[in-house]
Parts: C-alpha cells; structure tokens; sequence
C-alpha cells in the first residue's frame, strides 16, 4: 500500500505526535483544524492545514464526512486516528476503506470486535482468555435489563460506556439504589463523548493492578508484545502516572511472558494489526483478567517506546503499509525504566476543575532522559473545548529510583504560567513512600493519597513562602504608590534588580 | 514597611529594611529578589539558599507555589492590622449564595429548578468542560431563588449559574 | 570520599547539566555568577547560589580564589568545574585539594601531563602512542625558536595553545611568512582565553576525521572507553556538529577496539580517573595520531550518552567519591546513532559574528528522541561576555539516516528569537550529500560548503518569501495608517486573526 | 493594494486583496496569514500549504527565514516604484567608509593610527567578543580620518570605530 500524504484526524499533543512521525519518514501531512486551534502547534507543524468547522468536536473533529472530503480533495491516501475522536469508530474506518483510503489502524471488523466492550469481552472469553466478571450479553442492554443482572455481578460494580476509553461514561456503583441515577450519567457523558451511549458493567474488583500489554501486529498476522506499562494511577478512572515496566511484574519474567502472550493471542482472535493495547486487571494473587483492548495508539505508549527504543508511530505506519514487522518478539530488549506523568490543565487544589486561558509562559525541562510531548507553548490559548491533557513528561532512568528522582527534578523544572495544572500532583505522587514502594492500586489516589496531607518534609517551607508573599506585597503597593507620583525617576527607587552593587554577596 | 503575614494559621512578621535586606521574626536576611523574564516566576535568594516560585495574587492575598507545595498567604501592613484590632468585626450578613461556573463549559443538563427546597450537596447543574461532565453542587440548604442559564448554553468562568436563598 | 554538597564553578548550559545531574543523585548545589548571570537558568535551578563579581569571566568565572572562599564559607566539599573556565587548571585542582575539597576531575598531576599540550604529546610518545608531527619540546619555545622548527615540521601547520582548546588560541599557517604575525596572534588569543600565551606547532594533515574517544576511569586504575565520536565538522577549529559512532570507523569494529584501547592506555599512563576524552586525527588510510587529551566533561558528551545510556556525569560524581566504575568494557553496548547541533548565538549569514540580546522567544523542539540543553530561555539575555554556546540539540535514532531525520525536524521546530543563530547552517549542513554520505573531513565546512549555496531543493521558496513579506509589509503600513487615525473602531478593519467567517477553509 | 517585491533579483508582483486573497503575478491565491504568540513568527495557510517564518524588518526591507533559508526581500507599493522609474538614480557620492562593529565587544587593540595610508583588508582593530578575538579589516584603500575608541573600552552593535576617508 502507498502511503504518500497523510492526513492526521487529530490535534494536540497526539496530532504534533503522528506529524514528527511522518516528518522523520518524509512523509507529507495534512492537519485539520477547528475555530479554536488556527494557531495550534498541529496547523503550525502540518505541511497543509484545513479548516473543519466550529470548535465543538462533534463540529469538527468528530465530522468523519468533511474530513474523508478533505483527505479526497487534497490527495492524502493515509488518514492517522490518533486516538479518541475517530479512533474507533469502524464506520469512519469503513468509510476510509470504501474511500480508498489506508486507515492507519487496524482493519473495520478488529475494531467492531473489540471496539464495543461488550462484544469483546464476549470474543475474547471464547477464545478462554480470563474476563472481568460482569454483563456478558449479546449487545446492548436496557437499563431494565442492567438492573436486574447487576444484582447477580454484585455490587460495587462499574458501568462502562461500550463505545468506552479514556475514563469517559465511566461511573462507579456502591449500592442499588445509586444505580439507576449512575447509569444516567454514564449514558449522557458515554452519548457526549463517543456519539454512543450505550453501557454495561462489570465487577469493580479492589486492590486490583491495571497492567497493559502494548502489541504490534502486521498484516502478515505476526504479532510481538513490547513489555507492559503499568497504569494503575488513575482518579476517575483517568489515567495520571504510567510507568514501565509494572513494579508489580518486575522481575516475574513468567508472568510478564505468559501476559505477554495472552495478549498477542487475544489480537490474534480478531485478526489484528497495527499497535494496540490489551488492558489487564491483575489482583493481589497475580491472577489477570482481561479488561479491554485499545485498537489504537494509546496516550502512554512513550513509556514503551523509552524502553524499548522502538518508535510505534512510524511501526503503525509501516505495517499500514503493508510491510512485515521489523522485530521479532526475541528482538524486544526491555531497558532501564521509564515514567510518563500527564500534565493536564486543572486545579489540583480545587477539585480538579479543568483551567483554562492563555498560556502566558511555558517552559519545558529538558536535559538528559528527558521527553516532552505537548501540544501548547507559550502564547497559546487553552480552550475548553477539548480534554485537558496539554503535555506528557516522560523520563527515562537506568533504574526505577533514577527514573523517579529524574522525574522530580523535571517537574520541578516545568513552568506553566496561564493555567492551573496538576503538577504539584504529580510532585506529591512521587514524595509518597507508597509510591516509591510501589505499593499501590487503582484505589490509590483516590483513597489513599492527599494533596499536601502531609505538611512536613525537607521541601516545605511556610516561611519562604511568607518572605515571597510579602516581598510580592510590597513591590506591588511600592509599584502603586509610584503611579501616583508624577516623577519617573521614583521608579527606580525600587528596582529589584540584579544590577548595581548592594547585592546579595 | 513592616508586614504581618499569615500561612495556615500561623503568622509571620517580616520587615523590609530595604531592597537587600529583611527582618522575619526578629531574624536578618539578605536577599536579592527578582521576577524572571516579566512572568509571574519570581527568584529568591537569601541568605545564599536560591529558591523560585510561581506566585499569584487572588482576591483574599498570595497564592505561592513553592518546590510543588501550594501556599496561600494573606499579608497585611502592620498598621493595617493594628487599626482592624480595634475596630469590631463586622457580623456575617450573607444570605444568599451564588453558585458561580467553576470553569468555563456547556450547561448539558439544570437539575434543580426555581423554588425548590434544596440541601447542602444537592446536584444543581451539570456542566460540561474539557469532555468531562461535572455536577455543581449547592453548598448550603435553602431555596432555589433564580436560575440564570440554559441547557445547551456555554457559559464563562465565574459566571452565575444559579442563587440558592 | 564525602560529596555532600557541591558547587559547580561554571555557568551556562553546561553548569545545568551538572545541576540537573547532582538533583538526580540527591545532592546539594551550589552555583556562582557573575553580575550578568543573576537571572541564569544555573542560579535558578541551584540550592545556593552566591555572587562572584563583574561579568568578565577575568573577574568571576575565573577568579578561582573567591570560587574556593565560596565553598569554604558554604560548606561546599566538592566542586564540579565543567568545562572552560577553571577546568584544566592544575593549580585550581590542587587549590581545591589543598582545601580539603574534592575536585571532580582528574589528580592534579593529569592535568599538568595532559593540559599543557606540549607535555601531552611528549608523554603519549613515550607510551608508544603516534602523534600529530610538530614540535615535540621539552617547555614552551619562542618565537624564534618556533620560527626555526616550523621548516622541518613543514607547511601548512597548525600554531595552538598549549594551555588550548575548544580551538582558542589556534591558527593555520600557510607560508613561512605569514607565521610570525599569526604566532602573535595566537598567544594574544590563548592569553585572553587561559592565561598562558605558550604555543606550540603541529602539522596539519589534511583530509583527517577528528575522531574522539570518551573514557571513564576510576581511583583503582580501571579504564574502559564508551565508543567514539566524529567531531570532523568545524569551522575555525570549533566543532559545530558531533556524532556517535563516527560513520568514518562505521562497523570497523577492530578499528574501533584498537583505538579505544589504545585511549585507555593514554589515560592510564598518567594515572588518570574522571572522564575524559581522547582526541585523534585519522588519516584517509585509518592510521591515527593523538591531538589531546581533554581532561574533563566535553561539550559533545551527550552523544556518548544517547548511545550508551550512561551518564557521564553521574559516573564523574562517583569516581569522585571513590567508588569503582559500574560497568566493564563488555557491559558498553553501542546502541543506535546520536547527533549533536551545537546552538551558537551567531549570524550565519554574516561571518558567523557573534550576536547578543535578549530572547524574546524560545520554543525548543521536544518528542521521541530529541534532547536540548540550554542555559536560556524566554526572557533570557544573551551577553557578550561568556561564549556564543546556547544551546545543544541532541537527537537519537535507530540508524543514522533516523537520527539526521529527526534532527532535521527539530531544527525546523526550533525557533530562537531575539539573536541570530546558526541553526540555518546546520540545517543546510543536514541537506548537504556529502554530510549525508558520511564524506566529509575537517576541512569540509570551511572549503567546500557554502551555506545558501544551493538555492535550489524541496524547500527554496523564493515566492512563498516574497509573500510573507508583502504580507508583512501590508500590515505594517495598514498599521502605520491607522495611527493616523482617532477612530478605534478602525483597528478591527485589518485584523489578521483567525476568528470570523472568511478564512481558508 | 499592489506591491513590488524584489528577492535575489527576482521580482514579484503582488496584490494584496482583501484578508483572505491575494494575487501572485497573475495567479489568485486564498491565504490565511496570523503572527504567533505576538511573535515575528507568521503563520500562512496558503491554498491550504501550511508555512511558518521568522521575519525581521531591516533597513531595506525583509528578512524573512522560510524553512531555513534566509531571504532578503525589498516591498515596495507599486505606486512608489512607478515614482522612482521617472526620477533619476541619484550619484554615488559616499567618500567616507565607517568601520562599525559588526558585534558588541571589547576593542583589545588597535593596529593602525590616524593620517595612515592603507589599503583595503588592512587590519584596523582587533575586537573580542564571546571569548574571540576579531580583526576587523579596512574596506576600502584610503587614510585613516578618524579612531573613535581606545584599546579596552566597551563598544556597542554598529558603533562607529574608525573613518576612512
């Protein structure tokens, strides 16, 4: 297959992600944008740029039609999904297909399998790979219907949009009587957010590991596994903090094999290629369960690709290509260790609340073992259209303990004035001794971790802040009292400069 | 000038002597302030200890984020807070309260509705920002006194959803 | 050894990287600067800092007798000194041992057998190591003397500074007659550069590889090499673009193991510890001679690193405490290929003459595969005082043809405003066929490539620039005209945004 | 309006027609064109192309860094250009050549003196500027009118150093 211009359904951080992609395979790209993202980093980035309606997604980067028309009209024979939006969706597959275009992803049918949740559980328990106790139906069911099997799944329990991914039309359910109201929710926000409100449930089980496994497949059915990330950090069932390899898994090369070719398997039954990834739950016994599969580029694959060396952007455009994998699975080297953490835009100090504005300052760190994936810069505007993930920090360390006390020191580093973000959450994550132990589950950060909880610690220093907060108190009211005198040269009575000689030697 | 400054309910007092030189607690500093590059981003150094914090002015003081730990401080000039020790403090007269848009976003869905007799958590609005659904919630009990927006209607932050009387 | 805390008596991009690395291991910083320095990203990221005097390097930087009363008085018991500055100073080495204080570097005896040139070559001689042919004196020649040499040694020749490197204080001779002036010459610029006018002369080989190899060595004697690097591309003896492997040696893999081991045993045969690095010229034959031996950190350390996952100056911090190496010659794998752009604050289009001011934007390129380290940042002033280095853009790939890619599309996303920089010369140098080829010696830049040289390829659009600059232009003036006018309304006429209805859709 | 733009002796003709519309000698082309972060950097969607430049006015005109190459173009209205057609060139009356410093730097030595008769490439001064040393050379054959600095002052980007006449 050709893949000679490739347009990217995408923006963000992921758009600029799939463009360096082609750009290093000399591939020429195509951006779509929406009102809101003329002077995104994608537009700026793309070799053609396209406008595609109002900045709500469902105006724009949810518009399967105008984007297939503009991939016609500009000669791209390749469309990039990135992920969320388009990523999943078959008929927007189907439809690149029957347009002659190669969707870099795997083939309609792979993600109608495993696409709708439901239907996957069901396919891949046939093929005995362990599932998550929950509805195993035939399509989708009713609340009615939901009702009455919940009881048999016990309680808690979650309801899971089918259409699901990312968190979103997830809600977890304590009692009955809290069902009813939850599944609304889930509907809405599954209906919002996928054009799919359709849900199921599952057994929520506690104390549980998420571990996936991130496969690479060609179209000559060759399937590897490059290691497992773990993902266990979540609060709403967001994903925070990746690591890989699992601290869980370690050393157990048993376990991370027999995961490992569980997962290629479960691919395998849907006739699968391109990158994907198998989500486990793993228990507290090592007992694994398989949860569902991303048929997609995920958010966290820098993690594998920092331990691996291999780039599986430009491998999913390959083997869309058609071309046979490059690794075999004895190939795989798995090397040091790596941490992703996701800076988003909210306020770690007030619910998480989305933040939004213009960014008056971005600096990002940099130095050895360090990568950055983000979409914003400085003078860029953080909308609320869209989610709130506006940079990924990945680290690379020889061990686990250096890929931490690096990570710390790069958050450290990172300036992002304009928004709030949760970077100081990201800073008590990695100070918590459960962290460093790597003792924690899915329920970690909900349950057992407090945002300054603990208020001790070499780096807490109320009285510097008290010397910073009055010295900004007392340069703005001297910057005030200076505009009311009329004489400019007052102004540099207070020049906190660092010239002149009175300095602090 | 001469400043009382208050974190987490302990209470500092700093003099500033002059551009190079502060008095905390009755101790001397030398310092050498400055913002960097015009931003919000300011850097300390005293007594030779290099520190940098992002810091902020909010409507009650200073927000200082400092090595990723968030601290709020109220600073107040030393004369200031003499002649409020004096002065009785006003009585709380507040009675309605606003739930205001904690983010910019999309009213999706009003759960409540005028006249309504309402507890304290009871769901009002649901909004939507960055492809996350967020319920607001009221934070006393009372009356629905008016509801101020739309289903379907994209709102500012900080702007009045609804009052709750 | 104890290191508890150290100071770093360097500035720039280098002290950074120093900073970044002692973060990493947990250990306290202190950093010094100068009057021009106080808003240095070094001063920002250190756990102290203290000022060292006016911004000529003469009167802090180099004023290594306050730097040791700075860490006296903070409690300091190591000090990192880079590279530049106090870093080959024998005396500033003894100094520091003297004072109790450990110098993480080499023994001070390392230093005086490799840092004077002259004594380097005399002593690697003996050893049984080829040098470059020169003037191999016992002690510094005058002019007259070296006048009287230069005739045997034979012309074209090289004039350099004992005390030298980094290409200061050098100069190419052609004739007998232009060498006195140019003697003059040098030790004027090696006075200015280290204090020490000595010189001394060199045959210059033509069509030489400048090929380096990177060594660790510890206190028990133990020497391994991490690979070499090609540094051939210079432009007055300064190297503007580094990589690891050179694609000169290639996959000679008994070239590659004879001269590292041969640089191992250069290094031991003054007893060295630390990193360092051994400089060879090699000839179109592949028979090598010794340059020099740099006796510290080197600019271009970071290609080793990309290519082995060691970092170097980690590894300078535990030699320093006296700990054994942590890897055996077999343990070094070379994995993958790494360049280095060196940044420079320079007018490419101008002579390369160096330019300052201040940064009004800095956006590096991040993403798979891309390393920066910088001293500046938005907002940043760039002075005359220190050298043009801001920046190094350090990328890996699986191959070399990846990494040029990548390091194409990182030169094209990086943006520098507020001084000139030479990106575009790397830029033109990465399209160059012979740079692509791997064909190229250290004369290459300076005589056979010329920058803009070429106006033709993809990316010569001469049309697309006359566009911009109507563009530009046409704002301008419409700007200008609505000074003119009271009316404000009248700004909204030619907004150039994004917003509204008529865009490029 | 309409616009001459020379580029390494090419010229252009372009009219500017509205916001969004252009004309390139003859051939109409849809643009979209936005500064970026109120920085000289520009972005163009062009017929859908998507560029970006660093661009600088000079005396003369444009510099304009388009995927790095580096342009200097001239704009002229075309009205202006019809103007200066009629008119005539003026003579080339310049005598004197200034040596301005091409850097801002420290003046180390000055190898000439006044009433020197040299010839072009002569050596003038010797400039050091991030820790290298630069002779700067006499453009023209004449004679030393003028030395404006002394060995070891401070000069600035552009200062006049020496006249030669």
């Amino acid at each position: 297959m050709l893949v000679n211009k490739v347009l990217i359904a995408n923006r963000g951080e992921i758009a600029v992600r799939v463009l360096r992609a082609c750009r290093e395979l000399g591939i020429p790209t195509v951006a779509v944008y929406s009102e809101a993202d003329r002077q995104s980093l994608h537009v700026r980035y793309a070799d053609e740029a396209y406008f595609l309606g109002p900045s709500p997604a469902r105006d724009s980067y949810l518009r399967a039609d105008k984007i297939l028309e503009i991939a016609h009209r500009c000669g791209a024979d390749a469309i990039h999904p990135g992920y969320g939006f388009l990523a999943e969706r078959e008929d927007f597959a189907r439809g690149c297909e029957d347009a002659g275009i190669v969707f870099i992803g795997p083939k309609p049918s792979s993600i109608a399998a495993m696409g709708d949740k439901t239907t996957a559980r069901a396919t891949v328990a046939k093929a005995g790979i362990p599932v998550v106790p929950g509805t195993e139906g035939e399509g989708n069911l009713s609340d009615e219907e939901l009702i009455r099997i919940a009881a048999q799944v016990g309680f808690p329990l979650l309801v899971k949009a089918s259409a699901g991914g990312g968190g979103k039309g997830m809600r977890e359910v304590r009692t009955p009587e809290e069902l009813p109201h939850l599944l609304q929710a889930a509907r809405r926000e599954a209906e919002a957010a996928f054009g799919d409100g359709n849900v199921y449930l599952e057994k929520l089980i506690l104390t549980a590991r998420h571990v996936e496994f991130q496969i690479l497949a060609d179209k000559e059915g060759d399937v590897i596994y490059l290691g497992e990330r773990e993902c266990s950090l979540q609060r709403r069932h967001q994903k925070l903090l990746e690591e890989a390899p699992s601290p869980f898994i370690g050393s157990d090369e048993t376990l991370r094999r027999t995961m490992g070719e569980v997962a290629c398997r479960t691919a395998a039954s849907v006739g699968y290629y391109n990158a994907g990834t198998i989500e486990f739950l793993v228990d507290k016994d090592r007992k694994f369960y398989f949860l569902e599969m991303n048929t997609r580029l995920q958010v966290e694959h820098p993690a594998t690709e920092m331990i691996t060396g291999i780039d599986i952007v430009k491998e999913q455009i390959r083997i869309a290509r058609g071309r046979p994998l490059r690794y075999r699975q004895e190939d795989v080297k798995l090397s040091g260790w790596s941490l992703e953490c996701r800076i988003n835009a909210e306020d770690p100090y007030n619910q998480f609340t989305p933040s939004t504005g213009r960014l008056q300052l971005v600096f990002v760190p940099t130095g050895p073992g360090v990568r950055v994936d983000t979409g914003v810069y400085s003078g860029f505007e953080v909308t609320p259209y869209y989610d709130s993930l506006i940079s990924k920090l990945i680290v690379w360390g020889e061990t686990r303990a250096e890929a931490i006390l690096r990570m710390r020191r790069a958050l450290e580093e990172y300036r992002i004035i304009g928004v709030k973000t949760n970077i100081p959450f990201h800073q008590a994550l990695l100070e918590s001794p459960r962290f460093l132990a790597g003792l924690f589950d899915t329920r970690f950060v909900e349950e057992r971790f407090a945002l300054n909880g603990e208020t001790g610690g070499e780096d807490y220093h109320p009285e510097m802040a008290a010397i910073f907060a009055t010295l900004m108190e007392h340069q703005s009211s001297q910057r005030a009292a200076q505009i009311m005198q009329p004489a400019r040269q007052a102004a540099s009575r207070w020049k906190w400069s660092s010239r002149g000689e009175g300095k602090g030697r | 000038m001469k400043y009382v400054t208050t974190i987490g309910g302990h209470t500092y007092h700093v003099e500033v002597i002059d551009e190079h030189h502060i008095v905390l607690d009755g101790k001397p500093y030398e310092v050498d302030f400055t913002a960097i590059a015009n931003q919000p981003v300011y850097s300390l150094l005293i007594n030779g200890r290099s520190l940098e914090a992002n810091a902020f002015q909010t409507g009650e003081g200073w927000q200082v984020l400092l090595h990723g730990k968030m601290f709020e401080a109220r600073v107040e000039d030393e004369q200031a807070v003499r002649a409020r020790a004096v002065a009785h403090a006003a009585p709380e007269t507040a009675n309605e309260w606003l739930l205001r848009a904690p983010m910019p976003g999309l009213v999706v869905n009003i759960t409540t509705s005028i006249g309504a007799e309402i507890k304290k958590g009871a769901p009002l609005v649901i909004l939507e920002s960055m492809k996350m659904q967020n319920e607001l919630r009221s934070q006393k009990d009372g009356t629905v006194k008016e509801i101020r927006i739309q289903p379907g209607q994209a709102v500012d932050l900080h702007q009045v959803l609804v009052v709750v009387g």
